[in-house]
């Protein structure tokens, strides 16, 4: 079952970047507590359109700390394309891989930084259906 | 780095003692039961003997009731399956809980597909089941009720006498999954009264792989694996021998003092209770406070997630389980917590510390010391816990 | 006494080299496989590696493909229900063979009554199943052919390559009960071509109460034990962690110079073989001369009973067996013997002597040393033996 990689040890021990950005520029979140799993990206956007920081806090599994944890190191001076491009695969290879049952929560990550990117641009998102996860776990 | 391990009702050390019992059983004596020569006769006494340590344990009449299979599951399946089985065509209804083990629950589902129908009953806050809505459930077609006595995630403990005489009054076959209870509190087939009874030796220092069920004499039930006459033709398969001695052993080592150990066990657990609820705020104690195995401590630790909790836990040496073993790492919420009526959410903060007879004083410190900190460090990075 | 095992075929003593490394998962890495925390990655990684062991024994291409079982009986009970259950609604016919151990037969009966139709094919005097019978056996609704690879009382082994060609011809699932072949001879999954083979330990050196049902990718079936999703899901229950660990070691030491070991067990039985036939008049090898497991010896001794010539043979410390372990006792004409054509008279009288790697010249001088005598004080004793 859960067998985690070093580095997605050290990022669930050592997490990058938690906490909040009052003055976000943009915020996203994705999740859903009954689902177990939150998670919550604020970033700030300079002017030449890369992200200058990058904040996040979630609740969840080992992976979905991890992941949070490493995307904002993956991010962090990236302009908002580029971090808009950001895979789920990206991010599972960043931490030398996750286990199978486990590569969903990858999505969670680079999801609520698109959300936070298009908060910011002032783009709309579909909301979450509140009612299912919206994930397979397991 | 010294490790505390508090997953027990996972899975237990095998006591050395038993080992010591056991190793002959590998390379010395090492016939079949069966066989006719003198290598088999050492095997067959010594499953013998064995058979004898098991019903002394469970108080049953007589040691051929006991037929030893490879664990709790085989010996659900068994019961299940084999009732059913064998009475399908006197009915296809089948009355259980909700929070039965998967190996009950999927079992159940299984027949279900197969034609048969089963009332899945309620439990309350506690975790208990009530009589009164086993009667209510009861029909005319009913074959099986099965009905957990102690449960693996919350420790709480059913009231089976009750039930069995509902049971009994409606000449209805009973069985119960005791998997969790035996080698822990005393565990007697004729005041449970019930027709079957399942248990597995590694919840109670024997190895993994060996169990047995009772089954009552004059209960009827089909045989579940085919094959050789082993187990007065009930259980066909060369017998785990050594897993037998192995089991025997642990049975009679439960029995000694039991009273007693139990006592111990229940005084670590309520300090850890006790202590948890002091420290930790936003927290639920899961099952009956009283009602309960005495190594069974379960909380519900709102705005953090279980799987995170056993890393930091298991980063600090400590071993625990958020929900039954064999779910944990899906992050599946807990069937058990969500009968009990907790939010999804609520369920997911699940966090169980089992005891055993190797739990020390020093133990319960140790996580005393450690969890607080563990809990405000993942509340600090949880989205929906309000710091104020 | 200085007591010989020549009854291997029944069950095997466990290797020391085996129960040396079975040991620390007893008493320190105790953790269920499906725990979380380091308790449980140390057993789960023992698991994973003793699974890489049997899947190299006999060269499946993924470890997954191999599930452990409590042993032959649960693997061919897996097998052959599972792939009832689950292709029913495409047919229900079963081709089989009459020689199969019990563990076959009687989950064969079993399914019978459940409305399955079954063919037992006969077999020629040698026990072997021809496989143009095979060819003429199936039928629109044939959804599975079970034959084993080696048989447990003549040690006969069946061209499974070319009855599973046939099979795959027809889109027929294949399963072999391998029981007595793997670990004496060489087996490789993708050489006989099976899509499901069953094996156990305790007949090649790890203790009895594990083994394993190998099931080709894609392989349709219905599980057997449910309950939580271990081994893929496909078989519910705690592992039995250092059961699993010692059937890997055996499986590693058993492939090691396997076909040297096999060579000289061989020579071992051939000299048996041949010793026998020149001691003993009025006697007849039973099974195939040179198709045959290296440890096999088997013959019918005219005028005499099998039971009374194993009670001498254990008062002069010889282990023997009379017919499989599992009948031995029930006095049973063996039905093995039978489908070969022999009368129930000559079937009674017969003896089967099995040998392992631990057998040496010097217990076969003993036997040839011993068994004439046995022999003759019994036909002495015999109203149907003709002395002059
Ligand atoms: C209540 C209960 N029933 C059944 C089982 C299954 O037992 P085993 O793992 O021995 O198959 C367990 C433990 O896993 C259990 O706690
Ligand atoms: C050919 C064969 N199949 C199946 C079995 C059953 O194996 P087990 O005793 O491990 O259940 C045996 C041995 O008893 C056997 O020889
Ligand atoms: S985020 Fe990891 S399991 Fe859902
Ligand atoms: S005389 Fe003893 S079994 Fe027949």
């Amino acid at each position: 079952m859960m067998d985690y990689s070093d580095k997605v040890m050290d990022h669930f021990e050592n997490p990058r970047n938690v906490g909040e950005i009052e003055d976000a520029d943009g915020v996203g979140q994705v999740g859903n507590p009954s689902c177990g799993d939150i998670m919550k990206m604020y970033i700030k956007v300079d002017d030449d359109n890369k992200i200058s920081d990058v904040k996040f806090k979630t609740f969840g599994c080992g992976a979905a700390i991890a992941t949070s944890s490493i995307t904002t190191e993956l991010v962090k001076g990236k302009t908002l394309d580029e971090a808009k491009e950001l895979s789920n695969q990206a991010v599972a290879e960043a931490l030398g891989g996750l286990p199978d049952v486990k590569m969903h929560c990858s999505n969670l990550a680079a999801d609520a930084l698109r959300k936070a990117i298009n908060n910011y641009l002032g783009i709309e998102t579909e909301e979450e259906d509140d009612f299912h996860c919206h994930h397979q776990h397991g | 780095m010294e490790r505390i391990y508090m997953d027990n009702a996972a899975t237990t050390a095998t006591d050395p003692t038993v080992l010591e019992e056991m190793k002959p059983y590998f390379t010395e004596v090492y016939g079949n039961p069966s066989s006719f020569h003198s290598f088999g006769r050492e095997a067959r006494d010594a499953v013998r003997e064995a058979r004898d340590k098991v019903a002394d344990l469970i108080s049953a009449d007589d040691a051929k009731e006991i037929v030893f299979t490879s664990g709790g599951t085989e010996s659900d399946n068994y019961a299940i399956k084999g009732v059913a089985e064998e009475l399908k065509d006197k009915g296809k209804h089948i009355i259980t809980s909700s929070i039965e083990h998967h190996a009950v629950l999927h079992t159940c589902e299984y027949l279900e597909d197969k034609g048969f129908d089963v009332t899945y009953l309620p439990v309350d806050e506690d975790g208990l089941v009530d009589p009164a809505d086993v009667k209510d459930a009861i029909r005319e077609d009913t074959i099986l009720i099965t009905i957990m006595l102690a449960n693996n995630e919350v420790g709480t403990i059913q009231p089976i006498s009750e039930i069995s005489e509902i049971a009994q009054e409606n000449d209805i076959t009973i069985h119960t999954d005791a998997v969790q209870a035996v080698g822990s509190i005393p565990v007697d087939v004729n005041e449970l009264n019930v027709d079957l009874l399942s248990l597995s030796g590694h919840k109670f220092h024997s190895p993994k792989g060996i169990g047995a069920l009772y089954i009552r004499q004059g209960t009827r039930i089909e045989k579940y694996l085919h094959g050789g006459a082993q187990e007065r033709g009930r259980r066909a398969t060369t017998e785990n021998v050594a897993g037998i001695v192995g089991l025997g052993k642990a049975a009679q080592i439960a029995g000694q003092n039991l009273e007693e150990k139990q006592a111990k066990i229940t005084q670590l657990r309520d300090k850890l209770i006790d202590g948890i609820l002091e420290e930790i705020d936003e927290i639920k104690l899961n099952g009956h406070r009283t009602k309960r195995l005495p190594g069974n401590v379960n909380f519900s630790i709102r705005y953090i997630e279980g799987e995170s909790i056993l890393m930091k836990l298991d980063l600090a040496g400590i071993a625990a389980s958020s929900g039954s073993a064999c779910t944990s790492g899906s992050l599946e919420a807990s069937h058990v917590l969500l009968a009990m009526g907790l939010s999804a959410e609520v369920a997911h903060g699940s966090l169980r510390l089992s005891l055993s007879k190797y739990n020390t004083e020093e133990d319960i410190d140790k996580v005393l010391n450690v969890l607080p900190e563990v809990v405000s460090d993942l509340r600090a990075m949880s989205p929906i816990y309000n710091q104020d």
